[in-house]
């Protein structure tokens, strides 16, 4: 009958043996035709949405700028944070590895741990002694 | 071709949204729950796997709770980490996390907040009835009620043995809520005490000796499992954590359950409920009564404990500042810094953490102990 | 018939619409009244323990320190030891935060770990350098 | 005693040989996969267990692979590891762990990468045909071809879900080919472009947004999963890796996810992929077909990869550098690294890491949508 | 409403010892091993868990153990890590952890020791013989000889397999053994030893190069698995966590199998090995026969090794210390260092630990051999 | 019967209480015969092979240095990274313990964790800086 019953056909372990060579490579070729279409409209929606992401958050991001100031300090404060951490890091790094004689590039110091608040809700607990500093 | 191309559009999501569109309002519930969790810090490390589930749920066609076929066909991702929920596996296992997380210190030194974490039960009870009256079962009204004990994993054991059905609107609904307790309790405290009551200072606690903190776990374990033995699971568990930490011998055990091992179970716990509020089980009017309940739960818990604390208050001569008693709810560690910053309002020199923190370990226990009573009576 | 059928349809998914409310209020009533009592029963006996314990430990500790003071040595030796670790904790947060002129509050040096008995049997293994120390 | 002595002799794996002679071969190809391991380096996470659960299983008498009895009987060791394998958890768990590893930043950057992301993807079709023309079933072509998308746990969760017959086969290639990219690939980059070409310095990229960073995974899993709904376990998962690592606020999950959970996983994955390479099932014409065949695959889609770049830089008008379309099968992070490696032997100030990045992670995404085709079509 | 209440008191644990008195004797039990393990140090990593699993499991209707339901119902959260136990899945993932905290250089520097970690196994035997004697099956009584392995994991393992009905007692025992060993072995050393011999200084050991490090693993897992299959999942466990340490390319897996994994697996080896204890199964003539009979293995067992030793001291020409013969029982690193300290005491300037930790490591091979001759014959 | 049957018997939990104490004592000393011999044989056969060993790569090794001097200088330089990783933890630690004033006995640091090749494939991405390194 027609391609799909081929393709029916194609899918199913028991009958695949009996198509012919030539019907092999008819749906084959169908199944990578839609793939990579596929795969490529895919990473294509992707790639648009990205752009479109970009954008708006450009635009949002200098409108709050100019409305809000004041709003945006908790945001900026957490990057900060943040950034803060990596900083100490840094300084943590360079002053082992100074002291080392030797690059920091072969060294990473992960264990400094800055208090976040990301313990879970019940880990929080028995820390008090931080507690102000977060509420 | 064409038809097979036609098969193919037909197999997607998007045409899924077909059959399924309330499933869009359901992964918009997701996004706003992602939003709370990471902009608004409202308990992300279970807000985000919890919403992360609700979103991957609601993907039509992508069948991560399908079960496991009976000649062996492979399941769902979702439904096999579902099976440590429903067996009732997982939060016994984070109830040992948070025990080795613990220090029942305070409530060692100064015993009497048992009685607040007793009090701030009775949301518990209230909502039971009004759940009761609304046209729930018994073993669905224990579960709703149950929010109130402010305690996640308790409620998400209660109810996947008692009403697995609702468990989705359960967890969801018991997350938020104690995520919303700085925003919930304040108003409730300043309404029921006076300002002289807000500024109490209390005295020192007792410093708590390292045998005191071992013999703790064991004596709360004995007397709730042998009181209620359905209880014996939770409790036992959130004691065995607790002396893995105290007894000093085994930090490696106590380390591991309270990072490596609990949050792996958190991120399968997580995911897994939030899998269950698919948008037939979830967007039903159950959920709004739930979610209204709920907030009914907490409200009468909080008050609930203040009112015992100003009662304890004048029994001991003004002593003891009523603030304390919100904290009853359990929500550790959140209702305790509640209580803090209420009293700090009123009295910058005021320091109530470590007073909170008595009641609301004690909390934890009681809300264990009343999910004891509803699986006795209910299981 | 009695209270306690009551409570049993009350209990039972299937037969609890068919209580009129006034049932269901007096049952749910039974419910909060048992519920509260247990909570506050066993809350209570916790408190007469922990106070029992506290009042035997004290009355102990205080015999043990006159009575066998040698033997005591070792527990408080324990003690000294974690307090120790606690110090040496202390010392090194501090020393980091110097050195990066930050405050102590938000940083935590958790792994500078001290070699303690609390590895398992088959974890010490291997490990024979400090053998010595524990034996 | 000289009968049980001799019934002895005949229960030890020396006299098993006898039955089972080929195993000896396999476990010589598991030394040798140890020794190209921890000598040459070579993926040695993942050969290491593979390795050694090849010579467990080939182990005669050793029984490590025995189902679990039907009257409960216990099974072998390995056999229960390798249930994770067949119901499909594994894979996704380790996903979980690569996203939280994983800084999409450099794709988001320059989110034209997806492309090339895509065009390497190739490779897995055009090996599908050959499979497909050298007498495989449908379900085995697809299962092959995708050893082209250079993606472990990809190529395992195809595998197990639509061959799982040829998982051992099909795991040991890619995992092989994987190690072997940086020898596979520079001479097709080389044959393939001009030497002014290789030569191109590209842009610096632009910084990335945190909150780019938190949307990217939430969007890409909502794309893909309504588009190939067989693919969201794979993408959801290891976008919610990267959502814990991005979210900044649930750091806890995103560490366990990248350690602890990971590795157990790698262990028990590891061994028991190994342990499917028995004797029987390995040393068979299949496995050497699939073994040239997935360096067919490899070899095409690092071709096509550069191909699409080369014209990608006409059209740009010669501001891409060809070398970054061979990063775009994934391989993460070798391929980019051999990017680089190329690029500097031309021009020793050429710095092509980061944007190498971009097609390499799009390449993850890209082969994760090919095996959701192959299982709307096949599954 | 006094017939609820009066239903109520009948469903609590302090009822339920009417139908169960005998649990107030393990309960009793459980709390002294909790003592022994906290205040006097006995391997608190097992006794801990272990001690609180008799606990648990000896509370009147709290159902620790209770299996799950044909119809799916919850079984008991113990009884579900149970089955890991039961299927002989945990036994070997700690033999990983151990092999990745285990360093056999001592052993490869100087092999003989090998003969002095088989000669200790002899106690395995006689307790065998005794056992059989006095009434046990064949299966129990392999299962009771191998406490004198002094290899906790290993008698878990084979109990599990051959008889399971003695799994409590038998992991109690071996446990409790393996922290008397600094009481039980220094009485039999000094027996044995004449002073002279007590003070021989022994040469240094060699050192012992990476690749016979990498090597010996895997020589060790094909001959043992060889001879004996059924000690393939064991032994070749200890040694893949052995290679993840030597190969020293993952040092990630190596760090995982020693940290989180053995962890995670202890916690519920423990629980549910402890909960096999209650009072029906425990409170037998069985368990007092079985705990002679433990201390009885142990004994022989250090008498054999010494014995060995001093055979092969003599054979030497005085070179060996006979002392590190009992280090051949295994219970590592204990047995080791109870040589040191007898041998220091006799002469202070004698330093015995580095080659009593071969035989001490030996003695693991050596037991898991008599493990698997044991499964051999009656498996 | 013969022995065989014995063993047989005895190895039947059921069978077993039949057996006389004469057989049972009889049917043990073969398995303790048995066991005993296995053990021995195995941990001998291990002997052996360790010696063997030791000798073949004490002579592949210099074989090794003399002819291909080159090519080992990759493995080497993995040792010496190794080598250079217990040398850093012990300067570190001798920093630590020395502004302590405590023995380097009881302090191990542990976390500073040098970035080396055994991350997992996909465990390197994101960590960029580093790669040329170890191309
Ligand atoms: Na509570
Ligand atoms: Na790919
Ligand atoms: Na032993």
């Amino acid at each position: 009958m027609d391609k799909l019953s081929l393709l029916d056909k194609f899918k199913d372990p028991n009958l695949i043996h009996n198509l012919s060579d030539g019907d092999k490579m008819l749906a084959s070729l169908q199944v990578m035709f839609l793939g990579m279409t596929v795969t490529f409209v895919a990473l294509c929606i992707l790639w648009g949405l990205i752009i479109v992401m970009s954008k708006m958050l450009n635009k949002t991001e200098k409108e709050e700028k100019k409305v809000v100031e004041d709003s945006a300090i908790k945001p900026e404060l957490a990057l900060e944070k943040e950034d803060d951490e990596e900083e100490l890091v840094a300084v943590i790094t360079a002053a082992i590895a100074a002291s080392l004689q030797t690059s920091t590039h072969n060294i990473i110091v992960r264990n400094i741990t800055r208090v976040s608040d990301s313990t879970p809700v019940w880990g929080r607990m028995g820390r008090m002694e931080q507690m102000n500093n977060n509420y | 071709m064409v038809q097979t191309i036609i098969k193919f559009l037909q197999s997607t999501g998007f045409y899924g949204f077909k059959d399924y569109p309330l499933n869009i309002v359901m992964i918009f519930i997701a996004f706003v729950l992602l939003y709370l969790a990471i902009k608004k810090g409202f308990e992300p490390l279970l807000l985000v796997p919890i919403a992360f589930g609700i979103f991957l749920t609601n993907l039509p066609y992508a069948n991560m709770m399908l079960p496991h076929g009976e000649h062996g066909q492979p399941g769902g991702l979702l439904w096999y980490f579902f099976q440590g929920d429903e067996l009732g596996i997982f939060p016994p296992i984070i109830f040992m996390g948070v025990g080795a997380m613990t220090d029942f210190g305070p409530l060692i030194a100064n015993p009497r907040a048992l009685l607040l974490g007793a009090a701030a039960q009775f949301g518990i009870f209230t909502t039971f009835i009004g759940s009761i009256l609304w046209g729930f079962t018994g073993q669905q009204a224990a579960s709703i009620g149950i929010i109130g004990g402010a305690d996640g994993p308790t409620a998400i054991f209660l109810a996947s043995r008692l009403a697995p059905e609702l468990l989705g609107a359960i967890a969801v609904a018991a997350y938020s809520y104690m995520a919303l307790v700085p925003i919930i309790q304040p108003p409730i405290m300043k309404l029921l005490t006076t300002k002289e009551e807000r500024m109490i200072k209390m005295d020192q606690l007792r410093p708590v000796s390292k045998t005191e903190k071992i013999l703790f776990p064991i004596i709360v374990t004995l007397v709730v499992s042998l009181m209620l033995p359905p209880a014996a699971t939770l409790i036992g568990m959130l004691m065995l954590g607790n002396l893995f930490k105290e007894s000093g011998v085994t930090g490696r055990l106590a380390d591991t359950a309270q990072n490596a091992l609990i949050n792996i179970i958190t991120i399968l716990l997580g995911l897994s409920v939030g899998a269950t509020a698919t948008a037939e089980a979830f967007l039903t009017a159950q959920t709004l009564k739930i979610i209204f309940l709920g907030v009914l739960a907490f409200g009468v818990g909080t008050a609930a404990g203040v009112i015992l604390a100003k009662i304890m208050n004048k029994l001991s001569g003004g002593k003891i500042n009523p603030l304390i008693g919100s904290a009853g709810v359990s929500a550790v560690p959140m209702a305790a810094r509640v209580s803090q910053v209420v009293g700090q309002k009123e009295n910058p020199s005021n320091f109530l953490l470590m007073h909170a923190m008595g009641p609301n370990v004690a909390g934890v226990i009681g809300s264990a102990v009343a999910a004891g009573v509803m699986l006795s009576l209910f299981g």
